[in-house]
């Protein structure tokens, strides 16, 4: 609860900073308070420290993982402060809402992480994307940015009907909203007694398939992606995208949510075509940006294997994912937003001109790629080591490995661009050492889950 | 302790060297460290106290992954490989620019590290991190200071073989969760009691990605490219070690752990490896180009390698292993003779060579004796493995190794080719005003020479070292 | 009233609205459309939640079961509310720039 | 067939064919007048399913504010052009076969649901929709989602406020 | 005793050493003397082995495990039998005269070759000592191959001359053949008996069935096919004529080439049981023996004529062999090994004298300006020609006796090799030192006889191939006279006990060593008037002379049926399979996934209305497979 109150305060506290000062680090910096004491908050409330006690009806359920979730957002979160907090001072002149969307989107993530009937689940997904779509419109002069942000909100007010069919629909043959109750009166053989429940669930899933930006659902997010302003699309494609997945793992994990014989398909179906798209599109990109809008679609593909697995090592994986992941695409934005051109022939020769930048780069695309001794490998190594263990056939997993490594191919051209091509990067603007060191320090952290990720399994179970 | 040092000497002496400012200071560096490896590896055969040789630690207690690392026989042996061809590839191409040298450095003892690692790790997840941790640094030195084309084969060559990897972490998943006690080491692999279908499928997981490291025919396209456009020191250490890291995973990752599959697939894949030797054997006298030609040449001789590993005969697999640490020292060798030409002459075209035995009669002698070993004649060190090995082929089947033996034909005509086309006839306008190699070059292939003799006469002490671990590779 | 009835209604009423975003081009009238799929979930609810109260009514003459679905009918209008401010507010600030509210005249982003 | 009967298919007529003209109308406007009417006949259909206080929230909020809003912007971007060139033909008919694929599909699954049978809403009577019932129910159960719909709408200003607001 | 054994190659492997190692430091002097001496104390080492073993029977001595794995055990070891013995008399004997003889035939190279040439050589009497001194099959392949390695260095000796160098890869490669041959047989070896060891292999012999001999000894005959230049892997031989001619008296003719007799003989046991072996190889021998000598016929480079008659030597070795005449086959090498040494070290002091030309149609009339060659030479001819009682007279006729025996239709044959032989080399006398000189003036000018360290050798091979013959006097002469037979008994006891003798009545072969030696005689006469006048003539060479000129045009024949098909294959392989198929293959895959991601971006068309119409389309399939799921699962169920 801590954490839910403190991020919409902290919202409130930010929009109302614009109007004290105009000073653009000063709201940097109040911002970055607020993030430490909503961490703080968490924290505590993980360890039972919880501040405000609120009756929720059972409409909200925290849990020890839900709680860490939460932190590992807000620390990437924090992370993406110290990277991105320059640009976002830059996307604008609002810099003082920007920043209070965050926190409410955090408030939404918080939700997601503890909602305990379909009800919160869906005022969680709308707190989450109603500042979205005006994030990714933020940049209102450029075209490209209304069109995203006309996409999405046309696109995702979309998927939120189809949502609320399947919510309206679940209710209908269960008269319940609650996650546990659903749960007691579908247990049944769903094939044989219903019908309609499982259709309702069907819609949830596909909408929320498209929330994660998973394929055949994924349309937008390309287009968002790339449209959107940089600063933005590293905060909805990393911290937006792994709450969702939290959510969507946390509403189909009981079992009793299922949906038949041919959940599985859909989700194998889903898998595939998820990997395929995001990974051969990504191929024949020639901005980094759009590149990366397909790779996190093709990382989708990856975490949605927590999905179909759900066990124990599934939720762990998608920790350690999430960390990898986020960590790794907030640098790689981070770096991405300093570039004039954002092709990649915009990066060639990066390495000689900012050594820092390129080997940090590296490490970042290393580790999205999943190249042993980065955290990425270990997300990948997660999923993959949980479909196997639920039993998932050897070859969806080859698939899987598969698109893998045909993810190392458009995630090496930049690596290539910046070592081995000829050329002179440009840069808007000079690389403060602060930025370096920030990036150097994320890259250190990067390599250490990568070696170690006990340390933050450990943790988990702390 | 020892396994240790051998993996983290290079890796702290590989991060100080990309710190280190002067080029010479940097040279001298790579060298002391590679030394230190070589006195420690030395000290790693000579030992059998369980203290030293075996190193446990918790690493991922949650997934069942220890950092283990152990000597066995096959391990002290190519550890012994990996600390004398780095010292030689450093002592030989001292003379060699690079741009950031640091760099190319620091990358080389850290592959190094990897290699080491890979040979020692007895830990299954463990092994595929080394497995990784040494192709990456490759990656990187082959596409900075490569050949013009190098970052095209470069990346042909790293999607290739991560391609492979991949599939052997589908693999060691796949067992990992067969093992009862849901863990990665080498002892819970081998005591899996397997049906012959989770053979088959451990089976082909694993083997691709270690035939494509080998790599055996029709799997092999990335070599000779790789090989050509990689800067030579690389290019040493990928064909006189790396491609052991194949031959060693089938060795130690599968065939005692996939009895059963390895026998049901020993015909398929000795034919493929038959055909690919033979196939290497015959481009190989088409090569013009020095390095291409060895890379053929290093292809077929893997190809026999791989045959023999599948005849299942321990006898055949002793040869692998005698022949794992030979071909890596000949074919060192014959790189050392590659780059001493391209350095001194800036070409590698057979066709652009010759006479060169008159201004360099130094290099002409010792590129006999590496080139006679290539051949594998008897007293030189490659005849003893290619001796066991088709003694192994031959007990399994007498026509595969009839066919595979007519190799040994073929490799006399591209190697006496090679060496006639170099040095013999009369000087033209490249090598007219060689003159003969430097003493650093003189010195590794003299103690290449050396070994190449000394092990082809008494090639007992090297049966001796990895008897028993052949010996335990079947009794499981 | 049967409850399939209000199912067939609902659904129709769905049906439509969804047919509507595939085949107009102005982005309001889509969004009305995806208001019309709203407002038949509404509905949907609203007879699931008599159906389930009668059923309790049966047993129980002072039941509130089925309450929550009318209050999350109340939230959904409350979440279109805060749907329409944005949406319209976006589509308004993309009619400035462009002049235009055809979607299809959205494809600067694409392949 | 009593009057409720009478009303029920009454309202559902209605507000098909007031949806179908949102539709076909080519004039926005006139689309957002026949989504209002579809709105009133939800709202009769909620007053006939005894829910008093939906139906008239609906008519406040949808019918009222909300279409208001849609009326706004519609005059306010250019209230005469004969609004869009219409779609590609075969993307029209495209859109309809889906849509009437799916809705084939949703038929034939309700017709499946077999756990629906004989099972009614109950009409007219029924105290749960009374505003003061749920009133209780929304300040006591569901307080929490109350309040944090309060920070949607928040951000919905916000957000307002910053697309809105000229730079 | 056999405490000395390991010296008999260690002094060569140090002669090497040093002048390998130290070719930059010594002077000419001593390279020569330490090269000699080094074969020299062999020499006497040997004698005394030698001695030892007349005495006492043989010895053996092990050093070290050569390779010792499971129960393959090879050990380094030497064995010194009869047959050994008498080989390293041979080879250390005529090693030392041709050392001798080279050290003032090669006086003209800089030191540093001349020390790289001594070294080879040393080397190459090294490996041929291994070869004979083995114990056991391994180490004979060792040396076996050996001599193939120092045939090729010693053969592209002169290696700015290409061609010479394209020789020295044919022969090495040749070997090769062989060599797989040989090594298949060890490994048929190893796989039934478990050991290569002479001992055990000869003891065991009766567990070996009689397909397993009868492969063994064709395999090993393969390999000897190789190394002894027989049809059908001869062509090495002439054309390693490219070497230095002491190297062709050492190698090709008097050591190296005859490793292959050495083997079987060594083996004859295995071949006594393969009775088709036997007769494949009497065949073959036979056939190589007439082939060769028809090529002879027609050849005009001295040293190719030698070489021809080499081959056809080698031939009759073998026929020998095939027809069970072991010892008759080891005396012929003996024999052989005089005279054609003494032959080609004359033809080396013949073309010393002319300043390097071989064509003996440029020659004539040295008679008067190399009067000990000339001797020397002509003594050489009429022992290779049988002319009693030169030493070739009694190994050769031993062979033809034996084959006669076996059956008259080899010997009639093999009468015929002999004819042609006494007419090709007496051909080649008459040319070269009859008539009037016909090359330069300058060379007439400059004629001369060779040193002393030249002709020393000659005299001493000159006696030995008069004499020679008399350690093997027939039965048919004086009973008990066949000194070698008996002294290499032991050797054969083994085959003997399995053959039934055939005597041939005595009268028939008086009637046989009549005739023959008549018909030679003959044809010595013959070939003397013919070309003792020889004056050149442009239109001789026509018709079957040019075929026989051409060598059948054999090197074609295999050029055109192997190597250029091969090479051609190769092409194929290298620039279409390897490029096209293998690696296109793997590009096409990069590629095709390239061409799918530019195909597969379209559908991201960037309009909402088809996004959400694809979305559509996939709800209706998710909902129609979740209606259909039990037969989709099944489906895929069945699919993977």
């Amino acid at each position: 609860m801590n954490a839910i109150i403190l991020s919409a305060l902290a919202g409130v506290v930010m929009m109302l900073s614009g109007i004290f000062t105009n000073k653009q680090s000063v709201i940097k910096l109040v911002s970055i308070i607020a993030l430490l004491v909503l961490i703080t908050g968490n924290v505590l409330q993980t360890y039972g420290h919880c501040s405000i006690q609120i009756d929720t009806k059972n409409l909200l359920a925290f849990s020890k993982a839900g709680l860490y979730f939460n932190t590992l957002i807000f620390i990437s979160t924090f992370v993406y402060f110290i990277l991105s907090g320059k640009a976002i001072e830059k996307a604008g002149v609002n810099v003082a809402e920007y920043f209070a969307l965050i926190f409410f989107v955090l408030c939404g993530v918080s939700i997601l992480t503890s909602f305990n009937g379909l009800l919160m689940f869906f005022l969680g997904i709308e707190i989450l994307s109603i500042p979205l779509y005006i994030l990714t419109g933020s940049d209102k002069r450029n075209l490209k940015s209304n069109e995203a942000s006309l996409k999405y909100f046309l696109m995702g007010s979309f998927s939120t009907g189809l949502m609320l069919m399947g919510i309206a629909l679940v209710f209908g043959a269960t008269g319940n909203f609650s996650l546990n109750a659903t749960g007691q009166k579908t247990a049944y053989d769903v094939l044989n007694a219903g019908i309609l429940a499982p259709v309702g669930l069907l819609f949830i899933f596909i909408s929320m398939l498209f929330k994660v930006s998973a394929a055949p659902f994924h349309f937008w997010t390309p287009d968002v992606y790339d449209g959107a302003p940089s600063v933005f699309t590293s905060f909805m494609s990393t911290i937006v995208k792994a709450a969702g997945f939290y959510a969507f793992i946390h509403l189909f994990e009981t079992k009793s949510y299922d949906l038949g014989p041919s959940w599985k398909l859909l989700l194998t179906f889903a898998i595939v075509l998820t990997l395929l798209v995001g990974n051969i599109t990504a191929i024949f990109q020639h901005s980094v940006k759009r590149m990366l809008a397909y790779s996190s679609i093709s990382q989708a593909g990856f975490m949605l294997f927590s999905l179909y697995s759900s066990n124990t090592l599934a939720k762990e994986g998608i920790f350690i994912y999430t960390v990898a992941y986020s960590f790794a695409t907030i640098g790689v934005f981070a770096i991405l937003i300093y570039l004039k051109d954002y092709t990649f022939d915009g990066y060639n020769g990066l390495a000689k001109t900012q050594p820092v930048l390129a080997f940090t780069n590296t490490v970042f695309l290393l580790s999205l790629a999943g190249i042993p001794l980065t955290a990425g490998f270990f997300g990948k190594y997660f999923m993959l080591a949980s479909a196997v263990k639920a039993g998932a056939p050897l070859m969806l997993v080859i698939v899987a490995v598969l698109f893998a490594a045909i993810s190392v191919y458009y995630y090496f051209k930049v690596i290539q661009a910046m070592y081995f091509k000829q050329g002179d990067a440009e840069l808007n603007d000079n690389v403060p050492t602060s930025f370096k060191t920030a990036l150097i320090a994320i890259a250190i952290v990067i390599i250490l889950i990568g070696i170690f990720p006990s340390t933050v399994l450990n943790w988990l179970y702390f | 302790m020892i396994p240790v040092l051998l993996i983290f000497i290079p890796v702290f002496a590989g991060l100080i060297s990309f710190l280190l400012k002067n080029e010479r200071t940097v040279k001298g560096w790579a060298l002391v460290s590679s030394l230190i490896v070589l006195a420690t590896s030395i000290g790693a055969i000579t030992t059998n106290n369980p203290a030293s040789t075996l190193f446990d630690a918790t690493w991922l207690p949650s997934l069942g992954a220890r950092f283990t690392v152990s000597l066995d026989g096959m391990s002290k042996m190519l550890v012994l490989l990996t600390a004398v061809a780095f010292t030689l590839v450093f002592v030989a191409t001292n003379k060699n620019e690079y741009k950031h040298t640091a760099a190319f450095y620091g990358l080389m003892l850290l592959t190094q590290a990897g290699l080491m690692g890979v040979f020692l790790a007895t830990d299954c997840l463990l092994f595929y991190f080394f497995w990784e941790f040494a192709l990456i640094p490759v990656y990187f030195l082959c596409s900075i200071w490569g050949g013009k084309k190098r970052i095209a084969v470069t990346f042909k060559f790293f999607i290739y073989t991560f391609v492979g990897s991949l599939f052997m972490l589908v693999g060691i998943l796949y067992l990992y969760f067969l093992t009862p006690d849901q863990s990665f080491s080498l002892n819970s692999f081998y005591s899996l009691k397997l049906t012959l279908t989770q053979q088959c499928n451990a089976f082909l997981l694993f083997f691709i990605a270690f035939a494509i490291k080998m790599p055996i025919f029709p799997l092999h396209t990335w070599q000779p490219d790789a090989y050509e456009q990689s800067p030579t020191a690389t290019t040493m250490i990928l064909s006189g070690v790396m491609v052991k890291m194949g031959l060693f995973g089938v060795i130690k990752w599968l065939l005692p752990i996939v009895p059963l599959a390895i026998n049901r697939y020993a015909m398929p894949v000795m034919i493929l490896s038959v055909i690919g030797v033979l196939y290497a054997s015959l481009i190989a006298i088409k090569q013009d180009d020095v390095k291409r030609l060895i890379a053929y040449s290093s292809i077929a001789h893997i190809g026999l390698m791989c045959a023999a590993i599948f005849s299942q005969k321990n006898i055949a697999l002793e040869g692998v292993l005698i022949q794992m640490f030979n071909h890596g020292i000949n074919v060192i060798g014959l790189w050392i003779v590659a780059n001493a030409i391209e350095q001194q002459l800036g070409t590698r075209k057979l066709s652009e060579l010759g006479g060169l035995a008159v201004t360099a009669p130094k290099l002409a002698i010792l590129t006999v004796i590496m080139a006679f070993a290539n051949v594998a004649l008897p007293l030189t060190n490659a005849f003893i493995g290619e001796f066991l090995m088709f003694n192994g082929i031959f007990q399994y089947n007498i026509w595969l190794a009839a066919v595979a033996g007519i190799s040994i034909i073929l490799a006399a005509v591209y190697t006496l080719n090679m060496v006639q086309k170099i040095f013999y006839g009369n000087t033209v306008t490249a090598t007219e005003k060689a003159i003969d190699i430097d003493n650093n070059v003189f010195l590794s292939l003299s103690i290449t020479a050396v070994l190449i003799l000394v092990l082809g006469v008494f090639p007992q002490p090297l049966i001796d070292l990895t008897k028993s671990a052949v010996h335990l590779l079947f009794v499981k | 009233m049967p409850i399939q009835y209000y199912i067939y209604l609902a659904l129709t009423l769905f049906t439509i609205g969804i047919i509507g975003v595939l085949t107009r081009r102005n982005a309001i009238i889509i969004f009305m459309c995806i208001e019309l799929m709203l407002n038949a979930v509404n509905l949907l609810l609203v007879a699931f939640s008599k159906m389930h109260n009668g059923i309790a009514l049966v047993t129980n003459k002072d039941s509130m079961v089925g309450i929550d679905a009318q209050l999350f009918v109340f939230f959904i209008m409350v979440v279109a509310a805060a749907e329409v401010s944005v949406g319209l507010a976006i589509i308004v600030m993309m009619y400035r720039n462009t002049h235009s509210i055809d979607v299809n005249f959205l494809n600067r982003l694409k392949n | 067939m009593g009057i409720t009967q009478s009303l029920f298919w009454f309202l559902s007529v209605l507000a098909l064919v007031a949806a179908l003209m949102v539709l076909l109308s080519k004039n926005p406007v006139h689309s957002v007048l026949w989504l209002i009417v579809v709105f009133f006949a939800i709202s009769g259909h909620y007053i006939l399913l005894n829910a008093q206080f939906l139906a008239i929230v609906n008519l406040i909020v949808y019918a009222g504010a909300i279409m208001v809003l849609f009326l706004f912007v519609i005059m306010l971007m250019n209230p005469n052009t004969e609004t869009e060139p219409r779609k590609n033909f075969l993307v029209q008919i495209a859109g309809i076969v889906a849509g009437g694929c799916l809705l084939t599909v949703f038929i034939s699954l309700v017709k499946q649901a077999s756990e629906m049978n004989n099972k009614t809403a109950l009409l007219k009577t029924g105290n749960i929709g009374l505003i003061g019932n749920l009133g209780k129910a929304l300040f006591s159960d569901f307080v929490v989602p109350f309040e944090i719909s309060s920070v949607l709408f928040l951000s919905a200003m916000v957000g307002a406020v910053v697309i809105g607001k000229k730079n | 005793m056999s405490k000395i054994i390991y010296l008999v190659p260690l002094f060569p492997l140090i002669g090497f050493l040093i002048n390998g190692l130290g070719r930059k430091f010594l002077s000419k002097p001593l390279i020569s003397i330490i090269a000699s001496g080094a074969i020299l104390a062999s020499f006497i080492v040997s004698v005394l082995l030698f001695i030892n073993v007349k005495n006492t029977g043989s010895i053996s001595a092990a050093y070290f495990d050569f390779i010792n794995f499971a129960n393959v055990v090879i050990p380094f070891a030497f064995q010194i039998d009869q047959l050994s013995s008498l080989f390293l008399l041979i080879i250390t004997g005529i090693g030392f005269l041709i050392h001798l003889y080279s050290s003032a035939y090669m006086h003209e190279e800089t030191s540093h070759h001349y020390a790289r040439y001594f070294a080879y050589l040393n080397l190459f009497v090294f490996s041929m000592l291994l070869l004979v001194m083995g114990a056991n099959y391994v180490i004979m392949f060792i040396g076996w191959e050996g001599v193939g390695l120092c045939s090729y260095l010693l053969i592209g000796y002169w290696f700015k001359n290409i061609n010479y160098t394209y020789a020295a890869k044919k022969a090495f490669v040749m070997n090769r053949i062989g060599d797989l041959g040989f090594l298949l047989a060890v490994f048929w070896l190893i796989n039934k008996l478990g050991t290569v060891a002479y001992v055990d292999v000869f003891a065991n012999v009766s567990k070996l069935s009689q397909a397993d001999i009868t492969i063994i000894t064709t395999l090993l005959f393969i390999g000897a096919m190789g190394k002894s230049a027989q049809i059908p892997l001869y062509t090495w031989l002439p054309d390693a004529m490219a070497g230095p001619t002491p190297v062709s008296a050492l190698i090709h003719a008097a050591t190296m080439v005859t490793a292959g007799i050495y083997m079987i003989a060594r083996s004859n046991i295995l071949y006594t049981m393969a009775p088709q072996t036997q007769a494949f190889i009497a065949v073959i021998g036979l056939a190589t023996a007439l082939f060769a000598a028809s090529i002879a016929l027609k050849q005009d480079d001295i040293k190719k004529v030698l070489a021809y008659s080499t081959v056809s030597q080698l031939g009759y070795m073998f026929l020998g062999l095939g027809v069970g005449a072991y010892t008759g086959a080891v005396f012929h090498v003996m024999t052989h090994a005089f005279f054609k040494a003494l032959l080609f070290l004359g033809a080396g002091s013949v073309i010393h004298a002319m300043h390097h030309e071989q064509d003996i149609r440029k020659m004539g009339g040295l008679k008067k300006y190399l009067p000990i060659t000339h001797i020397t030479f002509l003594l050489g001819c009429l022992a290779i020609a049988g002319v009693p009682p030169f030493s070739g007279f009694f190994s050769k006729d031993e062979i033809l006796t034996a084959a006669y025996a076996k059956n008259p239709l080899l010997y009639y044959f093999g009468m015929a090799g002999a004819l042609m032989t006494s007419f090709y080399m007496f051909r080649l006398y008459a040319l070269t030192f009859l008539g009037k000189f016909r090359g330069t003036h300058e060379q007439e000018h400059h004629l001369h006889e060779s040193p002393l360290a030249m002709t020393i050798p000659l005299l001493v091979l000159a006696a030995l191939s008069v004499v020679g013959g008399f350690i093997g006097v027939p039965e048919v002469f004086k009973a008990d006279s066949h000194w070698l037979e008996h002294f290499l008994s032991p050797i054969f006891a083994q085959s003997a006990a399995l053959t039934e003798s055939h005597h041939l009545s005595h009268s028939t072969e008086y009637t046989m060593i009549g005739t023959s030696t008549a018909l030679i005689l003959v044809t010595i006469i013959f070939a003397w008037k013919k070309f003792s006048n020889y004056v050149p003539n442009e239109g001789e060479n026509e018709g079957f002379n040019k075929l026989l000129a051409n060598k059948w045009y054999v090197d074609e024949l295999y050029n055109s049926i192997i190597v250029k098909p091969i090479e051609l294959f190769s092409g194929l392989l290298k620039n279409v399979i390897e490029k096209n198929v293998i690696d296109g293959a793997v590009n096409g895959v990069g590629k095709l996934v390239v061409a799918s991601s530019r195909q597969l971006r379209l559908i991201q068309n960037g309009q909402v209305g088809s996004y959400i119409l694809i979305m559509v389309v996939f709800i209706i399939v998710f909902l129609f497979a979740w209606i259909n799921d039990l037969t989709i699962v099944r489906f895929f169920n069945k699919l993977f």
